[in-house]
């Protein structure tokens, strides 16, 4: 008796669909990049169920080097999230769209604000306890070495100047 | 004479001229300078020899086997059915003319070198009128028509050039654009006539097309619109060069040029390549006799309002030059004559030949001594403004008499004889069964014609010389004759003019020489017609008689007739308003066009084109919307390109 | 049937560039963070010295290349002309890559930015060698990765922060239509060797024939993405703007490859009978709306990168009209004159990204007027970049003429009913293209000098001149690479 | 012979080396002199190669079957392997082709000669980037003359093509005020059409290619296979190739509504832009009918060209007089006066005779000695006045007679005049569309008539009557106004030379290209247009 695959692809196709419609609709980074995962799941789901269809190892190895590779991806995604959250101090993407076509009007700010405040995490706060000695620094905007970095903290919404970087922007630290 | 030595004189007649030309063109400037007119001379006096002597010698060699004198050049086209030579082709018509013209040129040039002394141009004037000549001969020793359209546009450019002359005169800057641009209305038919002509003969050669009877015969029967449409082409090109209505507009303007060239060009030589053209094309004519018939015509219409026009001129050379185009009319009057009859054509030729060849003479005279006239009244040329000159410049008084009467047809004197032939032929084809109602007209035209011209003769001979004397301030305080230089041409061209007619026409000399010319058909000669003779002679005493009444005896009555008859008066006075309504119906229109074409071309052609440049700019402003910056937006247009492959390919499975 | 062991030295023997390629990124990776001075600093000239290696492993390979006999199908590679011919075309394009990357990564990146490098053209060699969905799927990623970092690492400003993360986020979604994409086509034929799929669907029933080409749809709309064929071009234009001349170029060249690698490979497998129609319609359609939206944006960019990325997309249409010429045309084979078409354009376009970033130096050129006066302030770099121009825009006597010339040939012998069309296509957007580096010449030569003064890098300006002298060598010989070429089907 | 012409092929290129070496290092006014160097060389060489070409015999060259019977069989030819796109079975190979005819040496030896007199005239008016101003020149030199010794359809193309790169520079850089709207607009225009003929280029060559030839792109061959009915074109085909072929020439011509780029490229480009643009680049159009179109289409060339172009080239004809006539600007009217001229060419060309074919070369060569000189005058005048207004100069002949006379020469070959060269080929242009259609002959002649009008009108207004020059002309930084110095004489006079000896002496110049053109007027020596009658007897 061979077991009925249908659902597996169904639940596979699904799965990828909505990772689709996640990575669409939604803007935190974070989120987005969970959407993405999803997709490939459903790859997996899909690979593995033909898999056994064909009663063919193809499908598993197959999917054991997507898992790698979300992985992989997952891992150099969480990377540069974090240090784009370090530029923006936030995960909306849409921050994350001043390269365009030239003259086309400024995307709508007003609702953008407005989700800011969901997104923006909430203030590390650590028990009280004064440490002894002193405190491990964890400089969140520290260059990784000496180079030009942008160390732009805040944004203030404005359509950003792309291609003349202003002196006062760029800071060199030691 | 050897065949070598026969080249060589044929050569020598357009050659030296060239010769001379090029060697004033070269050396004129640095080393001739006021020695200008000598390479001129020499080379005019050289070509003037030496169609005497073809006139005499070389052309009559080959009368009896119907054989024109040849002298062989150089291959000039030759490509598919176009094979013209550039050589030099003589027979009896152009040895005629020849020599009429080498021998006025000659003259006109000695003349010259006393008239245009000091003027700046000098080499330059003696350059142009030597390649002038060159080029008429040239024309007029022509074995094709190729090579007669390139003389033929040839002497044109000397004559632009030559009008030109004083180039600083706006007046004669523009006349000599209107004369060339005039003359290429002709030249268009004639481009076109030798083309019909090259592709109806395959060949442009005159012996091939003029002596090929049985194909012009053949043709006249098959196709006569070929033929007729041929020698109106033809007759356009000729109207052009011989100033005929309504292409006459260049000829009055063109005497802003220096008079020894209005005398040489515009009333000797050039202007009676058309008349040459349609006798030379007599052949091809005799099969189209309604545009013989419109050549008459129009030759009439030309004579009579030239002559009309030339009653109030006051401008001396200007009344000369009107008085050209009236005789021209004349002599296509007498070509066109030629419809009534195969066997008055030749007559017909004779008649137009004989007057161009004796008007060359006394018109070059008119004109010199007009020149003189202006030579000693400092430049001034308006009638009113001098008179009574006889005593002033007798010898200028005595040329200009003898021009007068020639022009005025005096009994014996060089015009009678011409004119009277050609009142006779036209006399004869007035009896023809179908045009002769319209040479009948045209007789009597040309009868009121000889009139009017007798009557304005006279009419600037008196007004000039006669009458109390008066002296314009320009002329200085002694105005003096002409100088040797330019009074032996007045003296020799006056003897001439009065016998020269009676020379060669009273004996038929003429007629007879003529009679070899190629394709001509034998006639028997005509005898003198004394009715006619006695007419023409009544004309031109009443016509005399007329004007020293209206001008020496009381001067009051030209004025009171004219103020009687002022719009007509008017009319005349400007030359009917012809040059007006060429301008209205022709110049200003194509004006108007080409600025229409302009703005067109400006703001449609170009407008749209850079239309459609801008297409793909206008266009590429619609996608730039998706480009909006946005990542999540860009993930949702391509999902939306997904589905659109997914439809594409589910749709064209079908 | 070999054991196991001996196709693996086979294949390992056959890919030995590939390897060569890796072993220097391991050492670079490996060795890269220990190279700092007392403060923990980068070395200075580090980056020089990493060219250096990159370029060594780059001769080294291509030797090796040269003296390799593989041919046929081992293990999960196929050596054939196609993979011959994009390992030689990525060897002569590395270190173009390599050289213009020298000057515009600090020294602290150096190594991971030269070691993405050689990983991406090692993943570009690996896709065109790949006989397998699972082989090819990792060498895209092979690619796709280290892309990432490659366009990350230098993160001078926000600008590239956001362009390598706009890249990133997209490219990761298009893989996952890929993905779904070879499910599918698992599914299907039961196999991921393509030969085998192949097979199968030529002879599968219908229902299956059908699902094949939806598979193969969305491997298509994935691999669309990397050729950044429309619409799925979008990230292009802003990726580039935001990106170094690096990044760039590699942008124009690596995916391309791999995108037409894989996609050679990939789309005949579908285009057997029922199916050929509609995958062909697909990529017509697809070369010619690409052409017109590349080439119609084009005209309206003032900054230079984000123009060259248009006119990447451009070009990337004219190479799909060779995809969709097909083979069985005539003389003239679509893949072939695809191939040879990608080959000049890499070569081009690597050079004229060069010259940009010779000329730009430390201060990148930016806007198109920041070429301005560059005909007078350096008359020697600014006819080579006219020549690269030229031959972008396909006028004789450059290479991009000769490859232009294959492609009409090609889609005009077509039997598909587009064939025609895309020709007349090609030569509209050709009339387009004309216009805008055009432009670029004009504000070269007619503008007056933008009064910057730049510090150049002359030894990218050389590879660049190299380059661009070896379009005008390539036109008038270009018989090699097209024996080269023509035995790719 | 062969390395005579490669010679003259790399000679400027070799000039254009030497002055990318030595211009920058050295000092200023050492550029044209090795421009000058380069040009008269390239001169001598190309003399050279015509009189070797004269001492050819003809058919000296065959090979085989090739094509020595066909409509293109140059009397010398060279083929240099290019792309080998077959296999050893069927072997097929682009070739770069190389060939010499007698239009092709007489149009070397025009453009060798202008080349001349453009680096003469441009001795003192080109100031800045004079290195380069000739290095353009001169590539713009080397790409003519590859144009015309090239015989198959690829070496064409690239060279025509290539033509458009160095002319774009010389607007853009050395141009007037508008440079850079006219040399895109030149550039993009006749780029378009060109890409279409490239599409059809394409298409006659994909034919051969289905129709088996080995080496389907070369001219003679194709010409060969189509005469002898081995390459068979249907009507149709060949109605959508001459259609496609045609587009970029008629713009290159240029042909009446293609023709607006013209005048803009005139006005704005150097003298010596404008002299080779006029001179010897808008003969690459009617080159292209001559060696493409005309032998390889018959039948469409008799039923749509010789309709189309025909009518086309009279309202050029007429409509580029009538546009010429109001022009203020010399230098526009002159440029539409080009319009006019190369309709001539075009219908001689149309008349598919070969009085007519003979004609149109000659016009091709003529219009280029005329055209030519006429800009360079115009340019003479230009430096001297920084004025091309006829409502700001007048009279010019009292103060530079030398140049008024060179002036009313050129001129007077422009109206056609005969004695001078224009007339020779208008007259054989007009003589063999007569026989084709008379009709058309006749409303082509008016253009004679135009041609004298608005020229003559151009002549009085700026060279006769009072003196009038603009205000500045006398004014202290300039020197004072001079006439025609030696360089300039040395520029126009063999140009003038030339003119006068064409118009004298044509024969020998219509022998050196008669037999070409006898074999291409053998195609259609059956024919009557519009022919429904089929070309060819099988």
């Amino acid at each position: 008796m061979t077991p009925n695959f249908d659902p597996y692809l169904a639940v596979g196709a699904v799965l990828f669909v909505l990772g689709a419609i996640g990575f669409v609709t939604r803007r935190n980074l974070i989120v987005m990049m969970l959407s993405a995962e999803l997709m490939l799941h459903g790859v997996s789901l899909t690979l593995l169920a033909f898999g056994q269809i064909h009663n063919r190892m193809e499908g598993q190895t197959f999917t054991v080097f997507v898992l790698t590779i979300a992985a992989c991806e997952a891992g150099l995604a969480l990377a540069i999230i974090l240090s784009l959250y370090q530029s923006k101090k936030s995960l909306d993407v849409s921050l994350w769209g001043d390269i365009r076509e030239e003259d086309l009007p400024a995307r709508a700010l007003a609702t953008e604000e407005e989700d800011h405040a969901a997104f923006e995490p909430a203030p590390l706060v650590f028990p009280g306890l004064t440490p002894a000695g002193r405190v491990p620094g964890i400089d969140m905007d520290a260059p990784l070495d000496g180079q030009l970095i942008p160390t732009v903290t805040k944004n203030d919404g404005k359509r950003f100047t792309y291609g003349e970087p202003e002196e006062a922007e760029l800071t060199t630290k030691p | 004479m050897s065949e070598s030595a026969q080249h060589l004189v044929m050569w020598l007649i357009p050659g030296a001229p060239l010769v001379a030309a090029i060697i004033i063109a070269l050396a004129g400037k640095g080393l001739l300078k006021e020695r200008s007119h000598w390479p001129c001379w020499i080379g005019l006096a050289l070509s003037a020899a030496c169609a005497l002597c073809m006139w005499k010698t070389i052309v009559p060699a080959g009368f009896d086997s119907h054989s024109p004198a040849v002298a062989t050049g150089y291959e000039f086209l030759n490509i598919g059915t176009m094979q013209v030579p550039i050589a030099l082709r003589a027979d009896a018509i152009s040895a005629l003319m020849l020599t009429m013209v080498t021998t006025v040129s000659f003259l006109v040039s000695i003349f010259a070198a006393g008239y245009m002394h000091h003027d700046p141009g000098y080499p330059r004037f003696f350059m142009a009128f030597s390649l002038f000549v060159f080029s008429m001969c040239m024309l007029v020793l022509s074995g094709n028509f190729l090579q007669l359209f390139i003389f033929w546009e040839a002497v044109g450019l000397c004559s632009y050039l030559l009008i030109g002359f004083w180039f600083k005169k706006p007046s004669a800057a523009a006349a000599a654009k209107k004369a060339f641009v005039v003359n290429r209305i002709g030249d268009f038919g004639l481009i076109i006539g030798m083309f019909l002509i090259w592709t109806t003969f395959g060949s442009l050669n005159f012996d091939d097309v003029l002596l090929n009877g049985a194909k012009i015969q053949e043709l006249a029967t098959t196709s006569p619109g070929t033929i007729t449409l041929i020698c109106s082409m033809l007759f356009l090109g000729a109207m052009g060069k011989s100033a005929q209505f309504p292409l006459h507009v260049w000829l009055p303007d063109a005497m802003e040029g220096p008079t020894p060239v209005s005398a040489l060009i515009h009333a000797a030589t050039m202007v009676t390549a058309g008349v040459y053209l349609v006798a030379r094309c007599t052949p091809l004519f005799m099969y189209a006799p309604e545009v013989q018939v419109t050549i008459s015509v129009i030759g009439a219409i030309t004579a009579l309002l030239a002559a009309l026009i030339g009653l109030t001129q006051f401008d001396l050379k200007r009344v000369l030059a009107y008085s050209t185009v009236s005789q021209l009319g004349y002599m296509f009057m007498a070509l066109g004559a030629g419809a009534a009859g195969e066997d008055l054509m030749t007559t017909a030729v004779t008649a137009g030949m004989f007057h161009l060849f004796t008007h060359g003479f006394f018109k070059a005279l008119l004109f010199l001594s007009a020149g003189s006239v202006m030579h000693s009244m400092g430049d001034v040329i308006d009638m009113r403004r001098f008179s009574g000159l006889r005593k002033v410049i007798p010898i200028t008084h005595f040329a200009f008499l003898c021009g007068a009467l020639a022009l005025a047809g005096f009994p014996l004197i060089s015009g009678f004889w011409s004119k009277d032939e050609i009142l006779s032929v036209l006399n004869k084809a007035s009896a023809h069964t179908i045009y002769g109602k319209y040479f009948a007209a045209v007789f009597w035209v040309a009868c009121g014609t000889a009139f009017i011209t007798v009557f304005y003769t006279f009419r600037a001979y008196f007004l000039t010389f006669w009458g109390p004397t008066k002296i314009p301030a320009e002329a200085g305080h002694h105005p003096h004759d002409a100088s040797p230089v330019m009074a032996w041409p007045l003296r020799i061209l006056a003897f001439a003019s009065l016998i020269i007619g009676g020379a060669v026409g009273f004996n038929h000399a003429f007629a007879d020489y003529l009679h070899h010319g190629t394709g001509l058909p034998h006639a028997p000669h005509g005898s003198f017609n004394y009715s006619l003779m006695a007419l023409s002679t009544v004309i031109s005493l009443a016509g005399i008689a007329l004007a020293w009444f209206c001008y020496v005896q009381s001067p009051a009555i030209p004025e009171k007739t004219a103020t009687a008859l002022a719009p007509l008066y008017m009319l005349s006075q400007n030359k009917f308003y012809i040059d007006e309504i060429l301008w209205g119906i022709l110049v200003a229109p194509l004006r108007g066009l080409s600025h229409l074409s302009f703005l067109f071309d400006k703001y449609f052609i170009d407008k749209l084109v850079d239309l459609v440049g801008m297409i793909p700019r206008w266009i590429s402003a619609a996608p730039r919307w998706l480009q909006a910056g946005s990542t999540p937006g860009y993930a949702l247009v391509m999902w939306g390109g997904l589905l659109a492959y997914l439809v594409l390919v589910m749709g064209s499975l079908r | 049937m070999p054991n196991f062991t001996e196709t693996s030295v086979q294949a390992a023997l056959g890919i030995a560039p590939e390897l060569i390629l890796i072993a220097t990124v391991c050492v670079m990776l490996l060795v890269g963070p220990f190279l700092t001075d007392s403060a923990g600093r980068a070395a200075k000239g580090l980056s020089q010295r990493w060219t250096i290696l990159s370029l060594l492993a780059f001769a080294a390979a291509g030797w090796t290349l040269y003296s390799s006999q593989s041919s046929g199908v081992i293990g999960p590679f196929e050596f054939d002309g196609l993979s011959q011919f994009v390992r030689i075309l990525t060897l002569v394009l590395g270190p173009v890559l390599a050289i213009i990357a020298s000057r515009q990564i600090d020294d602290g990146h150096s190594a991971e930015s030269h070691a993405c490098l050689l990983t991406i053209l090692a993943g570009a060699n690996l896709t065109a060698l790949a006989s397998d969905l699972i082989g090819l799927f990792l060498a895209l990623e092979l690619v796709s990765i280290p892309t990432y970092i490659f366009l990350y690492l230098p993160r001078r400003n926000s600008a590239m922060q956001e362009a390598a993360l706009k890249y990133f986020l997209l490219s990761v979604f298009s893989s996952a239509l890929v993905l779904f994409g070879m499910s599918w086509l698992y599914g299907v034929a039961g196999s991921t060797n393509f030969a085998e799929i192949s097979s199968h669907l030529a002879n599968a029933p219908k229902g299956d024939q059908l699902f094949g080409l939806l598979a193969m749809t969305l491997i298509i709309a994935g691999l669309c993405f990397r050729i950044a064929a429309v619409p799925f071009h979008f990230y292009a234009p802003d990726v580039f703007q935001g990106v170094t001349s690096a990044g760039a170029a590699m942008l124009s060249v690596a995916p391309k490859i791999v995108g037409f690698a894989a996609l050679v490979r990939l789309a005949p497998l579908a285009m057997t009978g029922a199916s050929a129609a509609p995958l062909g319609n697909l990529l017509a359609v697809t070369a010619i709306v690409t052409m017109f939206l590349g080439n119609l944006l084009a005209l309206r960019q003032k900054n230079l990168q984000r123009l060259l990325a248009y006119s990447s997309i451009a070009h990337s249409g004219y190479m799909l009209v060779g995809l969709a010429a097909g083979n069985s045309g005539a003389v003239i084979g679509g893949d072939s004159s695809l191939w040879f078409y990608l080959a000049t354009y890499g070569l081009v376009t690597a050079g004229l990204f060069a010259l940009l970033a010779g000329v730009g130096g430390q201060k990148p050129l930016e806007r198109d007027s920041d070429l301005g006066g560059l005909g007078q302030s350096r008359p020697a770099a600014a006819l080579l970049i006219a020549v690269c121009l030229f031959s972008l825009t396909g006028l004789p006597p450059t290479a991009g003429f000769t490859g232009k010339l294959h492609l009409f040939f090609a889609s005009w012998a077509s039997p598909s009913i587009w064939g025609q069309w895309l020709a007349v296509a090609l030569a509209i957007n050709s009339a387009i293209a004309a216009y805008y580096y055009l432009r670029l010449i004009a504000v070269m030569y007619l503008d007056e000098s933008a009064k910057v003064e730049r510090q150049h890098y002359p030894i990218s300006e050389f590879i660049g001149g190299v380059c661009a002298v070896g379009t005008i060598a390539l036109f008038i010989s270009p018989d090699w690479l097209w024996q080269l070429a023509k035995q790719l089907p | 012979m062969f390395a005579l012409l490669m010679l003259l092929l790399c000679l400027p290129l070799v000039t254009v080396g030497l002055l990318l070496l030595l211009s920058k290092s050295t000092s200023h006014g050492v550029a044209r002199w090795i421009a000058l160097s380069g040009c008269l060389a390239a001169l001598a060489v190309s003399l050279c190669l015509a009189s070797g070409f004269y001492n050819t015999p003809a058919n000296s060259q065959v090979d085989g079957e090739s094509a020595s019977a066909g409509p293109i069989s140059p009397k010398l030819e060279w083929r240099l392997p290019w792309l080998e796109w077959g296999t050893s079975e069927a072997p097929l190979q682009l070739q770069f082709q190389f060939g010499l005819d007698g239009v092709s040496v007489a149009m070397m030896v025009l453009t060798a000669l202008l080349s001349v007199s453009c680096v003469l005239i441009s001795w003192e008016a080109i100031q800045k980037r004079e290195a380069e101003f000739y290095i353009a020149l001169l590539l713009l030199q080397a790409s003519l003359f590859g144009v015309f010794c090239a015989f198959d359809l690829v070496t064409f193309y690239v060279f025509f093509e290539f033509t458009l790169i160095p002319l774009f520079f010389l607007i853009a850089i050395w141009g007037g005020p508008q440079k850079r709207y006219a040399a895109v607009k030149f550039f993009l225009y006749t780029l378009a059409g060109s890409l279409i003929t490239l599409v059809g280029v394409v298409m006659l060559i994909s034919k051969a290619i289905a129709a088996g030839m080995p080496n389907p792109c070369s001219l003679t061959d194709l010409a060969f296979w189509i005469q002898s009915d081995k390459l068979v074109l249907d009507t149709s085909t060949q109605i959508t190739l001459f259609a496609l072929l045609s587009a970029g020439f008629l713009v290159k011509v240029p042909v009446f509504p293609f023709h607006t780029w013209l005048p803009l490229a005139h006005v704005e480009a150097p003298t010596a832009g404008s002299v080779l643009l006029a001179g010897v680049l808008l003969k690459l159009g009617s080159l292209g009918f001559l060696r493409i179109c005309l032998p390889m289409l018959p039948e469409a060339c008799v039923q749509v060209g010789l309709p189309l172009i025909s009518i086309l080239s009279l309202i050029g004809i007429v409509y580029g007089s009538f546009c010429a006539l109001v022009q203020r600007d010399v230098k526009k009217l002159v440029a539409y006066s080009s319009v006019a001229h190369m309709g001539f060419c075009m219908l001689g060309l149309f008349a598919f005779n070969v009085e007519g074919l003979t004609g149109g070369v000659l016009q091709m060569i003529n219009h280029g000695l005329s055209t030519g000189g006429l800009f360079l005058l115009v340019g003479m005048i230009y430096d001297r006045y920084h004025t091309r207004m006829l409502d700001d100069l007048g009279g010019l002949a009292s103060k530079l007679p030398l140049i008024a006379v060179a002036m009313v020469f050129i001129s007077m070959s422009s109206i056609g005049l005969p004695g001078l060269n224009g007339f020779v080929g208008e007259v054989l242009a007009l003589a063999g569309m007569f026989k084709r259609y008379p009709l058309y002959a006749v409303i082509g002649a008016t253009g004679v008539i135009l041609s004298a009008w608005y020229l003559l009108t151009m002549l009085q207004h700026l060279l006769f009557g009072e003196l009038k020059e603009p205000h500045h002309a006398d004014h202290h930084n300039h020197a004072p106004i001079k006439d025609l110095g030696i360089r300039e004489f040395l520029a126009i006079a063999p140009i003038a030379a030339a003119c006068l000896w064409i118009g004298i002496r044509p024969q020998p110049l219509i022998d050196t290209i008669k037999p070409d053109l006898e074999r291409l007027a053998a195609v259609y020596e059956n024919t009557t247009p519009p022919a429904t009658v089929a070309l060819r007897t099988p």
